[in-house]
Formats: structure tokens, C-alpha cells, sequence
């Protein structure tokens, strides 16, 4: 039987000890019209053996892929020892650290990957990870919601150059407590939100979210934002690139006072793209505010000889304690992926995380000059930007996008759906993975698709004259 | 020894960084850094050798008996995570267009099906990220339902006291008021007081059945007459899901709605906190509002459902599609179950519950439900130890850790004093739970015969019983060394 | 420095503790000539990324092919489980377990190994690895020479039905110390060693080998050629595959007495293919012999306070006891592999092992029936046989072979070289991981080809009359 | 406990069994086992957890400074697993045809290459797979040459006494009497001995250069000249490479054949006890009879060499081509280190074992030889501890693991009396190796005050002193529970 050890000889025992007959007794208090269960379409069991073929094969068919694809996931090269460690059994089916002294190796690591957060972003707490970044920007801003007490409009400012989905899980998560998210409206040229453009007086709000870079690889003026946004007893919700942060200065250090809470999606430390998950969401917030923060934390403290040691804290702010009045709902989170992301870093160091971050930026301009040089793509937002950037296309992009898959290419992520106004626009990113030589497979496939789709849209017209 | 005990100025992993510096002057002064981060700075070797060590300080499945009340822990099977992890899952990016995502979109296709079949319930989303996700996807669907029929008035939750702590939580989350209902002696939901409370405030119930007091909820279909009646709608709770699984399904006790623990009944790992899953499923009036992406299939292609398919969906819960791995991982696992795998968990499982139940009781513990069958798991009271010995619940479980055993579940749920909820899973052997019954009638001599020994305890393992008080007390959240 | 861990700061201070300036002047004993080495033409050094996109390339150029190759190395499937224990860092980075007390990991799980091997040899005593199968038979060979008093001979009776290549590692190995391996023709009906040609009188010979299954998949008529051996004083050496076991009679059972030492192949016990090694190689043997057995055994014994333990032991046997007298040169063996092994048995159990035995054997049948109902292709020995055979061709056999790799099909192993008087034969095997698809995959492109060669070989002659 | 212990008859996991019986009948009863082997009958997770547990007892340089002499125990990075475990390389099968096997040729060209060129040898072969089988393919090839030559008078090879075991085994395997040459107080060869033992006997000499006593032979050129002047050939055995990677050639020493050891120089893991890698590289005149198969390269594709293309060939060595996933480890570390990175190895961990042994002598310990230059080891002798506290190398060497560190070679070289062979190699820090000395002196004080301490040592460790006299007696081999 499938994962069951027991012997016929040990179920007779234990039924014996139970006192019944057979196993089917034991559901007797189950009403009888509910156990005659039956579940004809799931398929019969098969082993190992034939599972993996099956996985091997649809592994083989999606694999092989060229990626330039970003848009809050990134392909980073993965040390092989992050994920040869954290899939140690020891690591990968431990339970969340209730018993903290049978749970010392994952706690004292939790412990580390707060300190490390805590550093990235200069902010003084992290907590132990929520869902995905944009899970975390909804608890962040729930997180506002409570920590700013001047503050009684649940009205949040959401700049429209946050990432699509972000605002969407945002706001299924919020919206049903009565909390308004804001959009603003971006700067066609720069691709930013334009301090200029916000009022002198925005009446009562409780937050201010300021992504860096934004979803379109574009640099925000966040010390003015912030500055304009504590100006207004406005929190600033700071939504952030780990990877990034390498580069540009941390949260914590924006404008006069810095950002109040900060989160992000933690993907690109050491999660591999996944199709989507699992990856995880990291916060961190201002001392002040920890009583605030959702999910789990971890502190450092002693046991009954002094020596240190690590275990759950502050857990009256959790469902489990709390209940209807804790801070969020979460219980299990994304452990493993911090597991990854810690070990990550700690393989990098801030200088192996600076290069990686240099690099990938570095790669993108050069991919910006190679696509600035075809005929019918152009380069939309002028301001500064972070290892990403949009373009324009003259001819249909779907097309084009169709043709590069068949090439085992993925170009990139459509802008048309989420900013209709910008026409056909591809939002495009070369991190560190790639090659001069990937670059310039993406920029000829490019011309190419380019070249064969003008000369299909304008068949060879007998002249009239 | 913290990894930034063992950091050195200038110290460069090289292999992993790339190689040359990159000016990035491109990007004004204004928006950089101005000092590095301070991360470790350690080699390799010295990573490697920190977090080696660091892991062999955990208890996991992978080396001890775990039995967690209320969390599943049984065998994740090896071959899930290598099946999960290969290259072609691994590379795939989220939005990779459907025709380089066919074999992951034909995983998650299947996965849906089996899910929806083993639970009875009409259709299925993989959405959610873990089951207070869940919880939260299926409470607003309730909502969105209510508000699609103009029903706003219902503004309360049912809630039993039992219930786990994430369902208050989501109710709130969801901004609906929880009502809380009591359990009577036999751990049945007490159903006069649900009569009472139940009206035209009630939007729905939230029920964990089994009940996370190790108990099946026997007048299930007299609730679920009760609350539909009065117009609510009933929330499964699939926490306890393996109890029953492939021979009770959610969909035919009335539910219509229900989250399920991939990360419990699906076996996929807990990873010292998570990642899970915590897919949903619904009856036919909530298909409408189901959580997106789903992955659909038209003639032999599979496809992705947006918002846009699905206009009253109650949103998108993740930048994507969820914890695709994890799912990858249940889907493995299902597959090697199959149906009969499937009941024979449920099977299993409540054998070995109902074996470690009666071997306790005969070894004098209390048992906080002694005239029930015990489901997957079940409760024991140590209000008696505590009363004439004075060790307590927790001096019992820090004194399994040195034993060699997880300790199960403690002080939850909180009806029951001093409890320990105890679950053994389908994939533990005889032995094991022989072994554990006796190292308990061990400990229960000890605290007869020498109690401080039980508060001093654990002694065995990398550090003593820890200062809990401290550590909320004097907050170090961050190595400032 | 890639894996260095030195910082600037803490070389200084090392050379100040030393005493001298430099690095360089650390090898100022190195005759000066000596030290000017350069090694220009080795690449540039690269990082972990840059290497791992070569090697992803390169596996997958010769990934994903339909091998019914045997011929000694088997495509089993391998549970996740055995190498993912297996290459966690206590056991894949430790060294040999000279230091018992801190080593008790590998030296249990190389106990359990022993005993494992014992039972399903049904032989007393199990070293704990050599190099591979090969070269464990030329260690046997020596050590039959060492055991075998009454024989002075150093004359090795060695059936052809023999793997070629052991042939051969045999005499490289052993032809130094004036052993002679003489051949014994086999049977060309039967493909096995017919025991009714063997001589009355032999001769003084010191050892007999014995193949099950033979280099042909062919069952050989072991009991009588053991108790054959046995009457002229000479000793036998089996050579078994240890998947076979799971179904054939152990060799420690062969005849009257069963056979004196056992050895052969452990790749099929959980070690992939990955291009022939690393495999590792058993030894077994009967009580009497084990101060003659070369390699490293285990044994258990008991610590200060009586608890059991293990630990290496008769290692006066070995060269770093007894150097120019040692039973063989082994010094670092296989025991990742074993580790492996170990951990696939266990995995297995008995029924497991033998499920895997039947249903290799079953599939090889149909696949005997598949590709005898080809024109051209015809199964050459007609006794019993396990899971693996010998067909011969009509067509010339390299084509055929070409044409199937084209398909990345790899067809079997060729006989040609080692069996010329067999024509142009091929030994195909169809292990438990092949589907009733797969077979027919075979069956059909074999059709295709040989319709496709013969045509090509007789092209449409105008008929002349 | 043994799994042989966890086993209960009649247990099956069956994930890993094919699903249904075959009968087998065409195979007749005769050749059928009467019995199923008593294998141990477990369930997934019993396995898993099982060696998972085992695991954790050992040390290993995944976990523990490990700084054992001549074994250069050394980070073996995870990236080279991973690299070479990638389905493509683990699926590809011996004999599959040149064309499905490219990817794998080149690597394996490309590591013959780097290896000619880091030794200064003319041609390099792959096939031993092992250090100990190397040495036998170069003493065979040695053999061979004088064959070829028609000089087969020549029936000894000199070996130094410092020499590993392996030396004058292998030299008795190719059939030759071994003459042991004295070392001199300096740790060098004594070259009068040498001069009168070389001569038209001589097949050759085996060296091992820096040689096990942690010096180098500074009179190499000289004993080249001696040797080769009889007629004789020198032997490099690679055990040591470490120490002068990159930085001198043992071509350029005058040696006519070498063999390497990956698995400590290239670093390729240990694995409990192997496997390793043995590739021999030879001068001109020996190329003819390298070990088959070798790697060619036409134009841009890859083929064998065998027996056919090269009837001088020594022979072959192992059924197919040798170790080769771990040559692909080897060849992946390589790449990494590139030609920069070798000569660091050298550099640093010279560096290394200069600064330990400069420690150690400040800290009180005896170096076996003071005047000389460390060279990537180098020997602590506690002749004098034994002698004033009756405490041996074996008591330190048992205390050491208490706290953490995994002992020195002990008790070889033989020459030096009580001696620990200490190498800690490039990869380890600065921090670890103060702290190993800092716990050397702790021990020296134990054993001062508290010798019984040290003799009953290690207290830690999953057992106590094991006995290895009642090992070898009472023979127990194999489990009869
Ligand atoms: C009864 C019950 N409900 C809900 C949950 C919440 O699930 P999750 O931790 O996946 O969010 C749990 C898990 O701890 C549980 O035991
Ligand atoms: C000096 C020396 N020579 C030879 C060998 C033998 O190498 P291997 O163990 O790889 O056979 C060793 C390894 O232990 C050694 O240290």
C-alpha cells in the first residue's frame, strides 16, 4: 500500500486492541448515506517509476526555454547548494517551529533571514515571510490600516506604475473592509509618478505605496514622495526588488524619515521561477510598529542555563492567540523559500548580490541598445530605470510574441490588458543568465519576425498605375 | 554561532558572483546605495558547513516521529520534490504564453479533476496559497454570493469554539462579525444554541469536520439543513481532510464551500512553516465566483482563465497562480495514491488514531472525548497530572523531545485543559506508536516520582527549555552584533 | 579566489605568524627551475552559472534517448529517495571511516551492506566494495590464487559466455603475476557453457568461473559446473547480477557446496547509468576465505560502556597495514555507491527486488517475441535466458544501429568485436522501465529500417529478361 | 538499531515495486531461488528516515573541519553534483553510439587536456579510478615499456619508506620486488642508499612529491638523473598535487608517469570511502601504452580510442570507461578554478599549513621536521606526550572529536613515532584553524592534568572508544538477527 507500512499481521493486533472487527467500524458515526463514497474518476495508483515518466515528459515538453520575461518574477542564476540544502529533510518537512528547542535550525535561521532583510532594507524589524509579494502589499497595507491612528479614511494612493496584479490582490484582499485603493496616474514620458503632479493637500489618507523600481523598470523619486507623503501624516508603503536594493538605496533611507513598512516579493532570492510559486513575500516595518505586523517573528532570547537561543515571539499578535482580533490570518507561510532566500544570501554576500544586480542591469542596456536599433521598436519611458524596460512595437505584438515562442523564446510580458493606452508595449528584462550571445539571438529573431510580418501586411500590391 | 559571526570584511564567494564589476552609471547618484548592505561575507564552504549543521538541529518527518495534532505531519515522498524540481518545471516563467506551458498546465489540469471528485464538489481552484487562503477565497466567496443576491443584510460568521484560529481570523479578514458556538460534552456542535443563533444575520458557518477535537461531526446534515435554512451558506474547514479522504466527501455532508491543506491530506512537505496550498472548491452557485487563474481544457489544449472569463470572480489571490510547486508536488502524490490510495488514507490513518487512543487509555490518560471514536486524531487530557502533580501539558511534550519524539499538539484546541492532540498519520508503523505510548507511561512515572525533572526539561537538545517571556519581553528580532 | 576563504587583512597576519613575506616564499625549497610553471592553455577560471549553462548544453545533447542497451549496466528505475540521502553532505563529503567513533553513519549503513549482500548471495562474508564488477572478478581471481592451497597451477578456467570486457580487465590486471586465464569455449546452440564438454581431468587448475546469467542473458548449468569444480579441487568463482538474484538460485546454494567467492556488478542496485561509473563491484565469499578477501569489511563490536558499534576491521589484510603483502592494492573504494545501494535494497525489500526482476525479464520476453516476428532478425540461443538476448540480423547491423540512433533509439550492444563467428549480432534488454509503447517503438523502427536498407540494398534492377 | 530491526514480514513499498507480478515461467525451477532473500521489508519513510538519521553521525566536510593528512579533504562544491547529476549525463548508457554522446566527449576531452597541461605530461588517460589502481596502471605501463624494450631484467621498484601502503602493493601486483629506500633526517630520500640500490634491476622508483611527510624533495632533479641514468623510470604518485598545483609540473621534475587523485586534488567527494578518480598522465616514451579508452578528437567530433586503435595499450581497467560522473565533478571544478585558480590552490593551501604548523610549534607541540618548509601538511610527533604522560596520538586524536574537530592522520607516515599528519587544506579559514590549535593546547593541558580524560575519550560521539581488538577477534561481519 502506497506509503502505509502496516502489515496484515499488525492490523489484526490493532484492531484487537481497538476491540472491532475491521477498519470500517471505526467510521461508524459517520451517518451511513455519507461513506459510500466513491471517487471512479480519479485515476487507479501508480508507482514511482511511472509517475516519473509522465513528469519527465511534461517537464521535457515546456522545457529549453530563452527568458526575458520579468514583471515581478526573474530568472537568477540559483547556487546549487541553496536548494541541495534546503531540501534536506531536516529543513524541508519539519513542521513550523512550535517546540523551539527541537526547532533551533530553522528558527536560528529565521533569526538570520530577519537580520539580513533588516540590512537590505534598513528598516529595523522583518518578519519570518508572508504568501508572494503581493500578498504582503496587502497585508501592508491592512498593516497601515492599524498602524496609522491619525489616520481614519482607510483611503490608500496607489500609483498606477505598481505591478497590475499587485493592485488587483490588493484589492481583493482589502476591499472588503471597506478600504479604497487610489490609483494615481503615471507620467507618459517619464513611466513615473510625478511628485509634481500630487496635491498639496490630499485630505485625509492613510498611505502612500511607492514601488522602486516600479512595474515598468522605472526609477521613482521616492525621497519626494516620501517626504511629500510624511508631510501629510501619510504612511509610505515601500514595495521593493531585494535584488535591487544592491543598488539603490534601501527604503529605510528615503527622504527625511524613510519608509514605514516595506515588502516585496522575495523570488528573486534563491526561488526559481516556478511558473509562478512557490516564492514569498518579505516585510519589514519601523520598530515602532511591530505589534502591527502579520505573520511570524522570531527572537532571540535564552534558556534556563542562558545560553541563547531562538523561538516564535510576539505570537499574541497571531490567529492562533488572537483569534477574530489578530493581526492577519496567516498560519503556514512560505518557510522553505526563506530557507532558500537565507542561504541565498548568505552564498552572495553584498557584494556577489551588488554584482548580480550590476549585471543584470548591465545586460539590459545592452539589450535596450540592440532593440533600440530594429526598425519598429522603440524604447518608451526615458527616466532611469532598473533592469527593465518597455518597448513599443509598431506591428501587432501578439504576432510577434507567437512567433518568438515558436522559437522557444519568451519575449516578454504584454503591457496591452493592464495600460491600454500604451499601445503595444513589451515589458522586457535581461538579468545575469544571459549571454551576449542571448541577447543577440532575442534582437535578430526580432528583426526577422519583423521583416516577415511588414512583408505579410503589406502583400506585394500590383501597382494600380 | 550566527553566519554573521563568521563573516570577514572583503570575504567573496566568488563561483556564485558574476564575474566582472558593472558600472551601472546610467543610475544617478540620487537612487544608489551609499553602503553595502551588511550580509555575510563567507565562503562557501563556510555557508554550506553553517547551514548544514544549523538543519540537524531541527526534528522533522525525515528523522522523528511527529504527531502534530491538526497538521498532518506524514511521509513526504522523495519523489515528489525530484519530479517537482526538474528542470522544465523550474524554469518556466509565470507567464510563459500557453503553448511552451502545456505539460505544467495539463498538471494542474488534472489536479484540479482529482480534487473536485475527491471531495464532491462541483469545481475547483488552485489559487490559494494555504489554507487561511483558502479560508479567506471561500469567505468572500460567501460574501460576493450574498451581495450577487442582493442579501447584504447578513453580516455574521458562525464560528464553533473548537475552531482554528484561522477561521475567526478570516471571518474578520472579510470583515463579517464571528459568532461563536459552544461544543457539548460529546464534542458535537451544540446544536440548540446553533438554532438560536442562526437567522437572517447569518451569512454562513465555518465547520472543521472531523472537528479539530478528533471527533466526526454526527448531525453534519442537520447543521447543514439548519444553516441553509436560515439562508447561510456552510464553509468546510479541510484542515482534517486525511481523516476522511476518498470515503466521506465535503460535497455530499452539504458543503458549499471547502479549502483543502494540500500541505497536510496531499502530503506535500511543511518546510519549518510552509510553503502549502490551499486549492478550494465549491457547489454550482459558487463556481461563478471562484478565485482565478483556473486552467481550463478545450479539446486537447489547456488554457488559463482570467478575470476577464471570469467576470465574478472574487479576485486573484497572488501575483500568479498560486504555489505552482506545491501543487506539482500534490499532483504526484495523488497520482502514486490513485482512488484506492486515497481511501486507504483515511483508513489508516483513523486505524492508527483509534490503536494509539485505546493503547493511552489503558496506560491511565484521560481521554477528553472517551465514548467517541477518535478520527485521525484524538485528544488527551492531562488536567489530572496537572492538578495532583503539578506538571502541566508542556512539561510533558519538552520531555518527549528527549525521548526522541515530537511532542503532539499542545494547548489547542482550547476547550479542553491541559490537551494533547495527538495524530499519528497513515504512515507511521505499529512500533512507532507502541513506542510512543510507552515512553508517555515513562514520563508518567517521572512526574510522579521526580516533577522537576519534567520542568527542567528538554536536556538533550540543542539548547534547554527557552525563556519565552524574555523573548517578548526584551525584543531581538535582528542581530545588531 | 573561488572556494578560498582568505581576506587581504588575514593573509598579512598569517605570514606574520610564519615569518615571512610572501606566499612565494613559502616554496623556497622548490629548486627555482621548478616553480616557473605555467598552464596557459587551461581556460580562464568561470563561475558556477557560466559552467552550468556548458553542462546543461551538453547533457542535453545526448539526453532523452530509448535505450535497450545491457550488456552489463541496466537501466533500472531509481526511487528519489536513494540519492537524495545519498548525496547529503555527511555521507557524500566524509572520508573513509577511519575515525569509527565519529564515522558510525557510513560504517552501519556499510553493516548493513555486508549482511544484505550475504543474503541475497546466500555466501558468509561480504566485503565492502571494489572498483566494478570487472575488476572485482580479476581481485577474485587473486584471491582464488591465495585460497586455493592445494593448487599451484595459477590456471583460471574462464567461459566465453564471460563479459568480454571482464575478460579482459581480468588479464590486465592479473597477467603480471603469471595467472593464466584459459578460455572455455561455449555452446552454440544453447549459448552457455555445456558441462558435458568439460574434461574428465582437468588438470591442477585453481579456480573456475561461472557467469549467471552470462554475457548473453543465458542461464548457465551452475550446479553442475560448481560440483564439477569442486571434484578436481578447484574453486569457483561466480559472477552473478544482482538484480538476477532476486530470482535466481544465490550461488552460495550452486551445487552441492556452492561457489567459494562471489562478485559482479553493483550498478544495477541503484547507481544510474551515467556513462559506466561510477558502479561499484561486490564480493562475497564463504567463511574460511575472509583473511584472503581483499578490500575493506566491516565489523561490529562494542564501545567502552558494552553498546554496540561498528568499525573497519582485519585490516591487516590491507596495503596501509601490510603494504607489499596486502591482499590488493584497494585502497579508496565505491562506497557512495554502496551507500546507494544499501539504501535502493532497503527501499525494495525482497518482494521490490524481485517485482523488479520478473518485470525486466517479462518485458525483455515480449520483446523477444516483438523482434522475432521481423524479417531478418532472429533470436540466436535457445535455452532459458533472463532478461536479456541475442539476435542476430540479416542486414548489416551498423547501418541498422546508425539509423536507430538517428531516432535516439540506442538498440543494444554489438557483438561483432568480442563474437565475430556470431555473424552481426546484438544483445538487447528490455528492463521493468520500458512500456508495452516503448517496445513496440523498437520493434517498429527495426521494421522500418530493414524494409528501408533492404531496399536500398537491392535497388529495382531492370529485369533483364 | 539495524534496519534489519525496523523489518516486519510482508511489508512492501509499493511505490517502488513494478505493480504486478510476472510469472517467469519459461525460466525452469532449477534455476529459481527456493527463497526470497531476507532483505530488511520497510516502508518508504522507515528507509528514508532510517539512513537520514544514520547520516547525521558521521563527520564529514560538509559539517567538520577535517584536516586529515594526505587526503586533502577539501569543499567539494555542490554546484559539481548538481552539473553532473543532469538527467542527460546520468541516463546516457556505456555504449551508446558517438553521436548521443558528444556532450559527454567533450567534457571528458577537455579534462584529459587541462590535466596534460596543469602536469606537464604528454598524454593523459582517464581510465583508473582510483589513486591505488592509477599507480597500478603506471607500474604496468612501466612493466610494459621495458617489455617493449626487451629489458626485462628489471624486477624491483625502489619505494621510499614514507611511501603510502598503496606504493608497494601495487609495485607487488605488477609482479615486482619492492626495495625500500631510508629517508633522512630532513625528510629527504637518502641519496647514498639510493645510489647503491638503483641498478640494472631498477625498474623504477616510486615518489611522491611534496611526499607524505609533508616536505618536498628538494633533491628531485638529482634522483631523476640517478634513476634514469640506471635505466630505470620514475613514478609520481599525484596523492599530493595539492600542494603544488599550478606552481610546479611533476612533468618538469623528470617523471615519466603520474597519476592523479580527483578525488582530493579536483575535489570530488569522498563519499564515505570513494568513489574517486585516478587518471594517469605519462611522458612521451610511455604514451603507447596508456589504459584504453581514451577520448579523441576529429575535427570537432569525439570518439573512443580502444584496444584496437592502440595495441600497446596496457590494457583496460574497468568494464567501460572508469568513474565517469566522477570525472564530470572533476571537470566542472576545473573549469571553475581555471588556470588562475589551480596555482591559488597551491598557494593557499601551502599557506595554510605553514601557518598551522607555525602555531603549533608555538603552542608547544614537536614538528617532525622543524627546519623544514611545510608544504600543504606537515607532522605534529607526540612521542614526547607518550613518553611523559602516557598519552598517545590515538588518546588526542579520539579527545579532538569532543570538541568538534575530525583528527589528523594518525600513526602514518610510519617513520615518525606518535604522529598526527595534519593538512587543513585551501578551503578552510583562518578562524578554524586558530581554533583547532586553540583546542590542541586544551588537550595538551587535559592530558597534563587529567590523562584518563583523554583515554577514555570521545564522550560525545554516537558511541565511546570502540573496541577494535574484539572487532577483529569476534568477528561479526554480517547481522544473523
Ligand atoms: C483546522 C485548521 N484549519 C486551518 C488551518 C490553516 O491552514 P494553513 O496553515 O495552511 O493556513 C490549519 C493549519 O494549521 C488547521 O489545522
Ligand atoms: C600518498 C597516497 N598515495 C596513494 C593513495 C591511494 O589513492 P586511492 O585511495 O585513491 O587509491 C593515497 C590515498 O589515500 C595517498 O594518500
Amino acid at each position: 500500500m502506497p506509503f502505509i507500512p502496516h502489515t496484515d499481521d499488525e492490523v489484526r493486533e490493532m484492531l484487537e486492541t481497538i476491540g472491532v472487527d475491521s477498519i470500517d467500524d471505526l467510521f461508524d458515526e459517520i451517518p451511513a448515506g455519507l461513506t459510500a463514497a466513491t471517487a471512479g474518476r480519479i485515476p487507479q495508483g501508480i508507482n514511482e517509476m511511472e509517475i516519473s515518466r509522465i513528469m519527465h515528459e511534461r517537464a521535457g515538453q515546456d522545457a529549453r526555454t530563452l527568458c526575458f520575461a520579468g514583471g515581478g518574477a526573474y530568472e537568477h542564476h540559483i547556487p546549487a547548494a541553496v536548494w541541495e540544502i534546503t531540501t534536506r529533510g531536516e529543513f524541508y518537512t519539519a513542521y513550523t517551529p512550535y517546540q523551539a528547542e527541537a526547532s533551533q535550525g530553522t528558527l536560528q535561521l529565521l533569526y538570520e533571514y530577519q537580520t539580513m532583510m533588516t540590512r537590505l532594507t534598513a528598516m529595523d524589524i522583518s518578519n519570518a515571510s508572508l504568501y508572494d509579494g503581493a500578498s504582503a502589499l496587502a497585508e501592508a497595507v491592512l498593516m497601515a490600516v492599524r498602524a496609522n491612528r491619525k489616520s481614519k479614511s482607510k483611503r490608500i494612493l496607489v500609483p498606477r506604475t505598481l505591478h497590475p496584479a499587485y493592485r488587483k490582490v490588493a484589492h481583493t484582499i482589502v476591499h472588503n473592509q471597506g478600504i479604497v485603493l487610489q490609483e494615481l496616474e503615471y507620467d507618459p514620458q517619464g513611466g513615473h509618478l510625478d511628485p509634481a503632479c500630487l496635491p498639496a493637500d490630499p485630505g485625509d489618507v492613510t498611505a502612500l505605496v511607492i514601488p522602486q523600481p516600479n512595474f515598468f523598470g522605472v526609477l521613482e523619486e521616492v525621497d519626494r514622495l516620501t517626504d511629500w507623503a510624511h508631510a501629510h501624516n501619510i504612511l509610505v508603503i515601500a514595495v521593493v526588488n531585494p535584488i535591487a536594493l544592491a543598488l539603490l538605496t534601501p527604503p529605510g533611507e528615503w527622504g527625511e524619515k524613510g519608509a514605514d513598512i516595506v515588502c516585496g516579493e522575495g523570488q528573486p532570492l534563491g526561488a526559481p521561477l516556478s511558473s509562478g510559486g512557490p516564492y514569498f513575500g518579505f516585510m519589514c516595518c519601523r520598530k515602532e510598529f511591530v505589534r502591527q505586523m502579520p505573520g511570524r517573528i522570531i527572537g532571540r532570547t535564552t534558556d534556563l542555563e542562558g545560553k541563547p537561543g531562538y523561538t516564535l515571539t510576539l505570537q499574541a499578535r497571531e490567529q492562533h492567540i488572537r483569534r477574530s482580533k489578530a493581526t492577519s490570518n496567516i498560519c503556514t507561510n512560505q518557510g522553505l523559500l526563506v530557507t532558500a532566500a537565507t542561504i541565498y544570501m548568505a552564498l552572495l554576500g553584498p557584494q556577489g548580490l551588488e554584482r548580480v544586480a550590476a549585471s543584470s542591469h548591465a545586460n539590459t542596456r545592452r539589450l535596450v541598445e540592440k532593440l533600440g536599433a530594429i526598425k519598429g521598436v522603440s524604447k518608451v519611458f526615458e527616466r532611469p530605470y532598473f533592469h527593465e524596460a518597455v518597448f513599443r512595437f509598431d506591428l501587432p505584438l501578439e504576432d510577434i510574441l507567437r512567433a518568438l515562442s515558436v522559437q522557444g523564446i519568451v519575449g516578454g510580458v504584454r503591457l496591452t490588458e493592464d495600460y491600454p493606452e500604451l499601445g503595444n508595449c513589451l515589458l522586457v528584462c535581461a538579468t545575469e543568465t544571459k549571454t551576449e550571445a542571448d541577447l543577440d539571438t532575442l534582437a535578430e529573431a526580432l528583426q526577422r519576425i519583423s521583416l516577415r510580418l511588414q512583408a505579410n501586411r503589406c502583400p506585394v500590391q500590383p501597382k494600380m498605375a | 554561532m550566527l553566519i554573521f559571526e563568521r563573516s570577514k570584511p572583503g570575504r567573496v564567494n566568488a563561483p556564485q558572483a558574476p564575474l566582472t564589476e558593472q558600472a551601472c552609471d546610467d543610475i544617478p547618484q540620487q537612487f544608489r546605495r551609499k553602503q553595502r548592505a551588511a550580509l555575510p561575507e563567507v565562503s562557501e564552504m563556510q555557508a554550506v558547513r553553517h547551514y548544514t549543521r544549523l538543519s540537524q538541529q531541527n526534528f522533522s518527518i525525515d528523522t522523528h516521529f511527529y504527531p502534530l495534532g491538526s497538521c498532518t505531519m506524514k511521509y513526504n515522498p522523495r519523489g515528489c520534490n525530484t519530479l517537482s524540481m526538474l528542470p522544465g518545471f523550474l524554469q518556466r516563467h509565470p507567464q510563459s504564453p500557453a503553448n511552451l506551458s502545456q505539460g505544467f498546465f495539463a498538471c494542474m489540469y488534472e489536479l484540479q479533476e482529482i480534487l473536485k471528485e475527491v471531495t464532491g464538489m462541483q469545481a475547483v481552484s488552485l489559487a490559494p496559497m494555504a489554507g487561511a487562503q483558502g479560508e479567506f477565497a471561500g469567505v468572500a466567496m460567501i460574501r460576493a454570493y450574498h451581495k450577487a443576491n442582493n442579501d447584504e443584510g447578513r453580516t455574521e460568521i458562525l464560528v464553533p469554539d473548537a475552531a482554528h484560529g484561522t477561521n475567526p481570523a478570516t471571518a474578520t479578514m472579510c470583515n463579517y462579525k464571528v459568532k461563536e458556538i459552544p461544543t457539548n460534552a460529546e464534542g458535537d456542535v451544540d446544536l440548540e444554541t446553533l438554532k438560536q443563533l442562526v437567522g437572517p444575520h447569518t451569512a454562513g458557518i465555518m465547520l472543521t469536520n472531523p472537528s479539530t477535537l478528533g471527533v466526526f461531526e454526527r448531525h453534519i446534515q442537520e447543521i447543514a439543513d439548519i444553516v441553509h435554512q436560515a439562508g447561510g451558506l456552510l464553509y468546510y474547514d479541510g484542515a482534517n481532510l486525511n481523516a476522511i479522504l476518498g470515503k466521506v466527501k465535503p460535497g455530499d455532508m452539504g458543503f458549499d464551500v471547502i479549502h483543502m491543506n494540500l500541505h497536510k491530506t496531499f502530503s506535500t512537505p511543511h518546510g519549518g512553516g510552509g510553503p502549502g496550498a490551499g486549492p478550494v472548491g465549491v457547489s454550482k452557485r459558487l463556481e461563478p465566483f471562484l478565485p482565478v487563474p483556473l486552467v481550463a481544457r478545450v479539446k486537447d489544449e489547456y488554457h488559463l482563465l482570467t478575470e476577464k472569463d471570469r467576470p465574478q470572480s472574487m479576485g486573484q489571490l497572488s501575483a500568479f497562480m498560486g504555489n505552482a510547486g506545491v501543487l506539482l508536488r500534490a499532483y504526484v502524490y495523488a497520482r502514486m495514491l490513485g482512488r484506492e490510495g486515497m481511501q486507504r488514507v483515511a483508513e489508516y490513518a483513523t486505524l492508527n488514531a483509534n490503536y494509539m487512543m485505546a493503547l493511552m487509555a489503558r496506560a491511565g490518560f484521560d481521554l477528553a472525548y472517551p465514548g467517541r471514536r477518535a478520527t485521525h486524531e484524538f485528544i488527551v487530557s492531562l488536567k489530572k497530572q496537572a492538578r495532583e502533580l503539578g506538571v502541566n501539558a508542556m512539561d510533558f511534550a519538552k520531555r518527549l523531545l528527549d525521548y526522541g519524539f515530537h511532542a503532539p499538539t499542545t494547548y489547542f484546541p482550547l476547550l479542553v485543559p491541559e490537551c494533547l492532540l495527538i495524530e499519528p498519520t497513515e504512515t507511521e508503523d505499529k512500533t512507532v506508536l507502541d513506542g510512543f505510548v510507552e515512553v508517555m507511561q515513562k514520563i508518567a512515572e517521572e512526574a510522579k516520582h521526580d516533577p522537576e525533572k519534567l520542568k527542567g526539561a528538554p536536556y538533550t537538545m540543542p539548547v534547554r527549555r527557552l525563556d519565552d517571556i524574555k523573548a517578548a519581553k526584551e525584543l531581538d528580532l535582528a542581530w545588531n552584533g
